[in-house]
């Protein structure tokens, strides 16, 4: 396994809320902040639809990063679910660790419509993470590998 | 077998020129199910979205993906052509390559690559959607006002205008807000009060408009036309109904040595208080802090002048709740606490003051009554200087990284006040631009200089120091004549920068709506959709989005009005479709889901069902209303038997697209 | 105890207060016995068991037994009692249609810890004094009685009963237990080590199914596993992702609701700590939301189906022990 | 204008000059102001603009105090401070010509000579 190599190309897979994230990801387009094209946006209603199932299947399929984008804790467009989020994604992500799974494959963030700064910061530095692991070697489904 | 369209947009050169549209529109074609793949201009045109609905009726589509801007943009536009061809418009789906693609990478190549698998993902996806049908649920016809200051006001006044209740909370004992302390308006220079009065006045006397003065938003429940909100009337010690605003209480409490919050502290007012001639509803408010009788009870005197009985030291906070079908925020704005600019001495020296409290000193209802003397020995400054920019255009933690935008305005209207009335007095401005647009606006600062003679000076001051002769000096460099300046002033005036309330910000929580990082609103559209929240029937007016002057907000407030009643006068509302439901030959009836619901969505039925092996179970089981449901999703997490899914955004449908992007 | 037990369930299935008895029954060793129902006062007195060996939790049987027609008398433990509580609390049993008797806990024994010293044939087991005296084919055999109790019993959380109708014996109280040490254990170790040690465990799981089916916080009317719309149906593993796979999202699915009985470990046949994983959960939510105990009460809260404004990130992960 | 000269006084500085948005206070703040041929906002300006030789040579870059009231101040964040002596410091390592070697300097030392000068010294004169 070559965890230096420069030239992997993680496959990142990023959930973010209709109402903070993905309206603070338009804003990093709109603001023509740059950030890989490894990362492939997922729209959710809110953070708290992502599914610890959903965050497996990504690494099941091939993904190397997961990365949960919702609204700030309190500014929740439906109130609360962010909290809930962030109970269930600190509880699997801690099981995930528990199981030996590399901490920075997976990450939680609160950006908001206005953070479009923060949302390319933020998906610049975690492929950037991600890239240093190298490829999802622990959590994949070798039938899933590609070739 | 699904038959799904494909059209990829060109946005012009929006996207065509970092991605190669005409290969993503080709490698598209070859997914499964896509029987038609296509690239034009602009799509969201007339022209692009007949060919969109060409193409569905000629090739019975049963499914639609656009490859284009943010669905936040035009998801609704695409649905609608779909719609208007009989296709359901909820079988659409966008592929977000320009905010998300084009606009962020460089490189042809890989972003090509990229706005393929997005596409894909949206094929994958579209597999799987469902048609949906939008509910509808009722209006409740009644508005509030959050907030009494003239955004209120005039918010209010035109929702009544059109026929409808509106209800406006305001936690002063007073409406007027900040405008009622204002002594005169730029660029007319007409005095605040005799336009603001008038309004209060109609706003009490309209019988569509009820005032809860001294209270508070305590709890919001409910959505767009059915918000349930309750609201606490703080205990003003006073019977509202019964007090005649005579003032004789107020004449006669001993407790005369609390500060004045409507003269911003400059003088001092009693324990039981109305704050203003014109205050509406002229009602008088006993301050629990200061009065004697609520402290240690001991007094009465006002209970005994008051000749209506309206006393009532028993008095409690009482709540009230009330259905609206929109909310109007007007929660407005405040200078920010200057106590951390020591080198403006601004807690050091008296006559060092803030512009709202030099629009107290100039009033001719303030403490001076309407002469401007020094706070500190009560005479005439000769010498006054102004500081632009104090908190504001910061980029610290002191102050704000905003520009306030009314501080240039009213600083020409002060200095000119202060040269008319004292033209023996020199006003010095240090600047660091002078913002003036607006109607009429640079006209009046030219008019300062010119006819006014105020002196203007591009730079900024470092430091005032209060000197023992009770002068002050103000030490500040001069741009343009590269000179450092020490003035000689007998009064500061900061022109501090504003914010917004403190209590927006739970307010906004209360509400889901959102704020962008300095507490201002955040509008549905920073263009498009200026008066709106991005949370359904909720509306912003006046300075609670952005620094604003006054006629800047009552237009505002005026909008926010318009688009309020644009959704009272509706019946019921149509239903967002994408919402819960349960499977319920999977639900387990564990309360999971429940307990996780915001809108209280979900209830419990006991049902018969025939089982596997013929034999017949009640059994508990969850429904959802979907009326209430909003679709946040946290039941379909929380399920562990996953009976719960969301339409438009089901666990299926989702992992085509994990599975797509990761293939 | 088994005499009484027997004697009580008699008295009340004769005075109408219940229609049937669940509890163990022997099996055709001395050391399988086995959870059963009862009807008649012919059946208990002929097979109802109550030995060292009745480590079965019987709570899970109630979600389709108190649906049946006629009350039932079930033999609860102290751990037990914890499930039932649980159930109840997800409106998975009707609680009106239990009789709940509370009878003292373990430890209870594990044949498989007897087997291991080579012991063989057994025909019968007694205990004397914390001696066992293993009576085999091959004759007598001894060992101490500690070295063979059931890994659950090892870490008892409680010897305390949180609902009955009535009480056989004493009721105890709540333990001190050590039960998160090998947690704490695993926590410490780096993250290839515990990488390595749960891949050689996950990795002899033959998907029996035996921890999901005895789990009484399993009780979904259809397993996500076994439901080819959930998108992770899966009958058996075929790749170490999938054995993972199975374990995280068992785990999770009774995050909140484990009431750490311990009997996932106990059927393994493979001997897989898949208690681990639920205590992780456990001790987790314990360090970071407050101390909660499923099942102690049936009101409170799952802390998964709860938050405060002010819960940690999860980034708190990176804080705590090693990677 | 000196491209290189720019970069270094950017980078030792660390200052990011673009954030100034002229307002002076800096130069209202400053104690010095009357003895300097270049004000404190003035150095921001011409450092931007990569005029620093007008700077180096100029008098007013000995004249700072270092007070830190400019930055203190700044409602931008801008530092200009670090910039006077930033160029300051490019003024110093210009004069190449009068280094010491290491071993000349015992020979200098006396009992007398306070230790912030033998490490001001060092700092000026040392390579």
């Amino acid at each position: 396994m070559q965890v230096n190599d420069n030239n992997f190309q993680p496959v990142i897979v990023a959930f973010c809320c209709n109402w903070c994230s993905y309206a603070g990801a338009d804003l990093s387009g709109t603001n023509r902040l740059n950030y890989p094209t490894n990362v492939k946006i997922i729209r959710v209603p809110c953070s708290c639809r992502v599914n610890p199932m959903f965050i497996l299947r990504a690494f099941q399929k091939g993904a190397d990063g997961v990365i949960i984008c919702g609204c700030h804790p309190g500014d929740c467009h439906y109130t609360s679910g962010n909290y809930y989020t962030r109970r269930r994604i600190t509880l699997l992500y801690s099981m995930l660790d528990f199981l030996g799974i590399e901490r920075n494959r997976t990450r939680l963030e609160w950006v908001s419509a206005a953070e479009g700064a923060k949302f390319a910061a933020t998906m610049q530095q975690f492929t950037e993470d991600v890239r240093k692991l190298g490829p999802n070697r622990r959590l994949e489904d070798l039938r899933c590998r590609k070739q | 077998m699904q038959r799904i369209g494909v059209f990829v947009c060109h946005c012009g050169t929006n996207i065509a020129a970092t991605v190669d549209v005409k290969a993503v529109a080709e490698a598209l074609s070859h997914e499964p199910g896509v029987v038609i793949s296509q690239d034009y201009q602009y799509m969201c045109s007339e022209s692009g979205q007949n060919l969109v609905k060409d193409a569905i009726k000629e090739h019975k589509l049963t499914g639609v993906v656009v490859c284009s801007c943010s669905p936040r943009m035009h998801e609704n536009t695409f649905r609608k052509a779909a719609a208007s061809v009989g296709l359901n418009p909820y079988l659409v789906e966008i592929a977000n390559i320009r905010e998300q693609c084009s606009w962020i990478h460089k490189d042809i190549a890989t972003a090509t690559d990229k706005a393929v698998i997005l596409g894909k993902a949206a094929v994958a996806k579209v597999h799987l959607n469902a048609p949906l049908t939008a509910g509808e649920s009722p209006v409740a016809k009644r508005a509030l006002v959050i907030g009494g200051g003239i955004a209120g006001i005039q918010t209010a006044l035109d929702i009544a205008e059109a026929g409808f209740d509106v209800d406006i909370v305001e936690k002063k004992s007073t409406i007027g807000g900040k405008m009622a302390q204002i002594d005169k308006t730029f660029p007319t220079l007409d005095c605040a009060a005799c336009i603001l009065t008038p309004k209060m006045v109609e706003a009490s006397q309209n019988e569509h408009i009820t005032i809860h003065s001294f209270s508070e938003v305590s709890e919001v429940k409910g959505f767009v036309g059915n918000f349930t909100v309750t609201i606490k009337k703080k205990a003003r010690y006073v019977d509202e109904v019964k007090c005649t605003g005579c003032g004789a209480c107020v004449e006669k409490c001993p407790m005369k040595k609390v500060p004045n919050e409507f003269n911003e502290g400059l003088d001092n007012r009693h324990a039981v208080y109305i704050p203003f001639a014109q205050a509406v509803p002229k009602v008088a408010t006993i301050d629990p802090n200061y009065c004697m009788m609520l402290k240690n009870g001991k007094c009465g005197i006002c209970s005994k002048v008051c000749t209506a009985g309206a006393i009532d030291y028993k008095q409690q906070d009482r709540f009230i709740e009330q259905k609206y079908g929109a909310i109007i925020v007007a929660t407005g704005f405040n200078p920010i606490n200057l106590d951390k600019y020591d080198e403006f001495a601004y807690n050091q020296c008296p006559d060092v003051v803030t512009s709202l409290e030099l629009e107290r000193l100039m009033n001719a209802a303030g403490p001076n009554g309407g002469t401007l003397l020094r706070p500190s020995d009560k005479t005439h400054p000769h010498t006054i200087v102004f500081v632009q920019c104090v908190g504001s255009r910061c980029d610290d933690e002191k102050g704000k990284p905003y520009c306030s935008k009314i501080c240039c305005m009213y600083t020409a209207k002060h200095a000119m006040l202060i040269r008319e009335k004292y033209p023996d007095t020199e006003v010095y401005v240090f600047y660091i631009d002078v913002r003036t647009p607006g109607k009429n606006f640079d006209e009046f600062y030219r008019r300062a200089v010119e006819q006014y003679n105020v002196h203007y000076i591009k730079g900024m001051v470092g430091k005032v120091t209060p000197k023992s002769d009770g002068k002050i000096d103000v030490q500040a460099s001069d741009l343009l004549s590269n000179e450092q300046l020490h003035i000689n002033a007998d009064m500061v005036v900061l022109a501090a920068a504003i914010e917004p309330d403190k209590t927006a910000r739970p307010l906004a929580t209360m509400l889901t709506t959102q704020m962008d990082t300095n507490d201002f609103f955040t509008e549905a559209h920073p263009k498009l959709r200026p008066v709106e929240s991005a949370t359904a029937g909720i509306f912003l007016s006046g300075a609670c989005q952005g620094p604003k002057d006054i006629p800047e907000t009552v237009a505002q407030a005026s909008a926010a009005a318009a688009k309020a009643i644009g959704l009272l006068v509706k019946n019921s509302i149509t239903c967002n479709p994408c919402v819960a439901h349960s499977d319920e030959l999977l639900c387990n009836g564990c309360s999971s889901c429940e307990k996780v619901c915001p809108y209280g969505a979900i209830t419990y039925q006991d049902k018969e069902f025939r089982m596997p092996d013929r034999t017949t179970a009640i059994r508990r089981v969850a429904s959802v209303n979907p009326a209430v449901c909003q679709g946040c999703g946290a039941c379909t997490v929380a399920c562990p038997s996953g009976a719960m899914d969301l339409n438009g955004f089901s666990n299926s449908q989702i992992m085509a697209e994990v599975d797509a992007i990761c293939k | 105890m088994q005499e009484t037990m027997i004697k009580r369930a008699k008295e009340l299935l004769a005075d109408g207060t219940v229609s049937r008895v669940i509890g163990w029954k022997k099996g055709e060793f001395a050391y399988d016995t086995t959870p059963a129902v009862f009807e008649t006062a012919e059946e208990l007195d002929r097979d109802f068991a109550f030995d060292d060996f009745t480590a079965a939790n019987v709570s899970k049987y109630l979600v389709k037994e108190s649906r049946k027609e006629g009350k039932i008398l079930a033999f609860l433990k102290p751990c037990d009692t914890y499930s039932f509580n649980q159930l109840i609390k997800e409106h998975r049993v009707i609680r009106e249609n239990v009789y709940i008797i509370g009878i003292p806990g373990g430890p209870k024994l594990d044949a498989e810890k007897i087997k291991a010293k080579g012991i063989t044939g057994i025909l019968g087991i007694k205990n004397e004094n914390y001696t066992l005296k293993i009576e085999t084919l091959y004759g007598t055999e001894t060992m101490p009685f500690y070295e063979a109790i059931c890994g659950k019993c090892e870490s008892c959380k409680s010897k305390k009963h949180v609902i009955y109708d009535e009480l056989i014996g004493e009721d105890g109280d709540i333990l001190d237990s050590n039960r998160f040490d090998t947690v704490e254990k695993l926590e410490n170790m780096t993250a290839q080590e515990r990488f390595d040690f749960w891949r050689e465990q996950l990795s002899k799981c033959i998907r029996c199914n035996a921890c999901r089916n005895v789990c009484p916080a399993c009780t979904c009317e259809k397993c996500v596993f076994d439901n080819p719309k959930s998108g992770i149906e899966n009958k058996a593993a075929s790749d170490s992702f999938e054995e993972n796979l199975f374990h995280i999202i068992r785990a999770f699915h009774v995050a909140g609701r484990c009431t750490d009985c311990g009997e996932c470990s106990r059927v393994c046949p493979q001997n897989i700590p898949l208690h681990l994983l639920n205590r992780k959960f456990i001790k987790d939510i314990n360090e970071l939301y407050g101390e909660y105990q499923a099942g102690a009460d049936t009101v409170s809260r799952s802390p998964i189906t709860d938050y405060t404004p002010d819960d940690c990130e999860p980034s708190v992960v990176h804080e705590r022990g090693v990677e | 204008m000196n491209k290189n000269l720019k970069e270094q006084v950017l980078r030792s500085s660390g200052v990011n000059v673009l954030k100034c948005m002229r307002c002076g206070k800096c130069s209202g703040t400053c104690p010095s102001y009357d003895e300097m041929e270049y004000h404190p906002h003035q150095f921001v300006y011409m450092v931007e603009k990569g005029d620093i030789d007008t700077l180096m040579n100029s008098n007013s870059v000995y004249k700072c105090l270092t007070c830190f009231a400019c930055v203190e101040r700044c409602p931008r964040g801008v530092e200009p401070a670090k910039v006077v002596e930033a160029v300051r410091l490019a003024a110093v390592r210009q004069q190449g010509s009068n280094h010491l070697s290491p071993v000349q300097i015992p020979d200098m030392l006396d009992e007398d000579l306070p230790q912030q000068a033998i490490v001001t010294a060092f700092r000026k004169y040392a390579k």
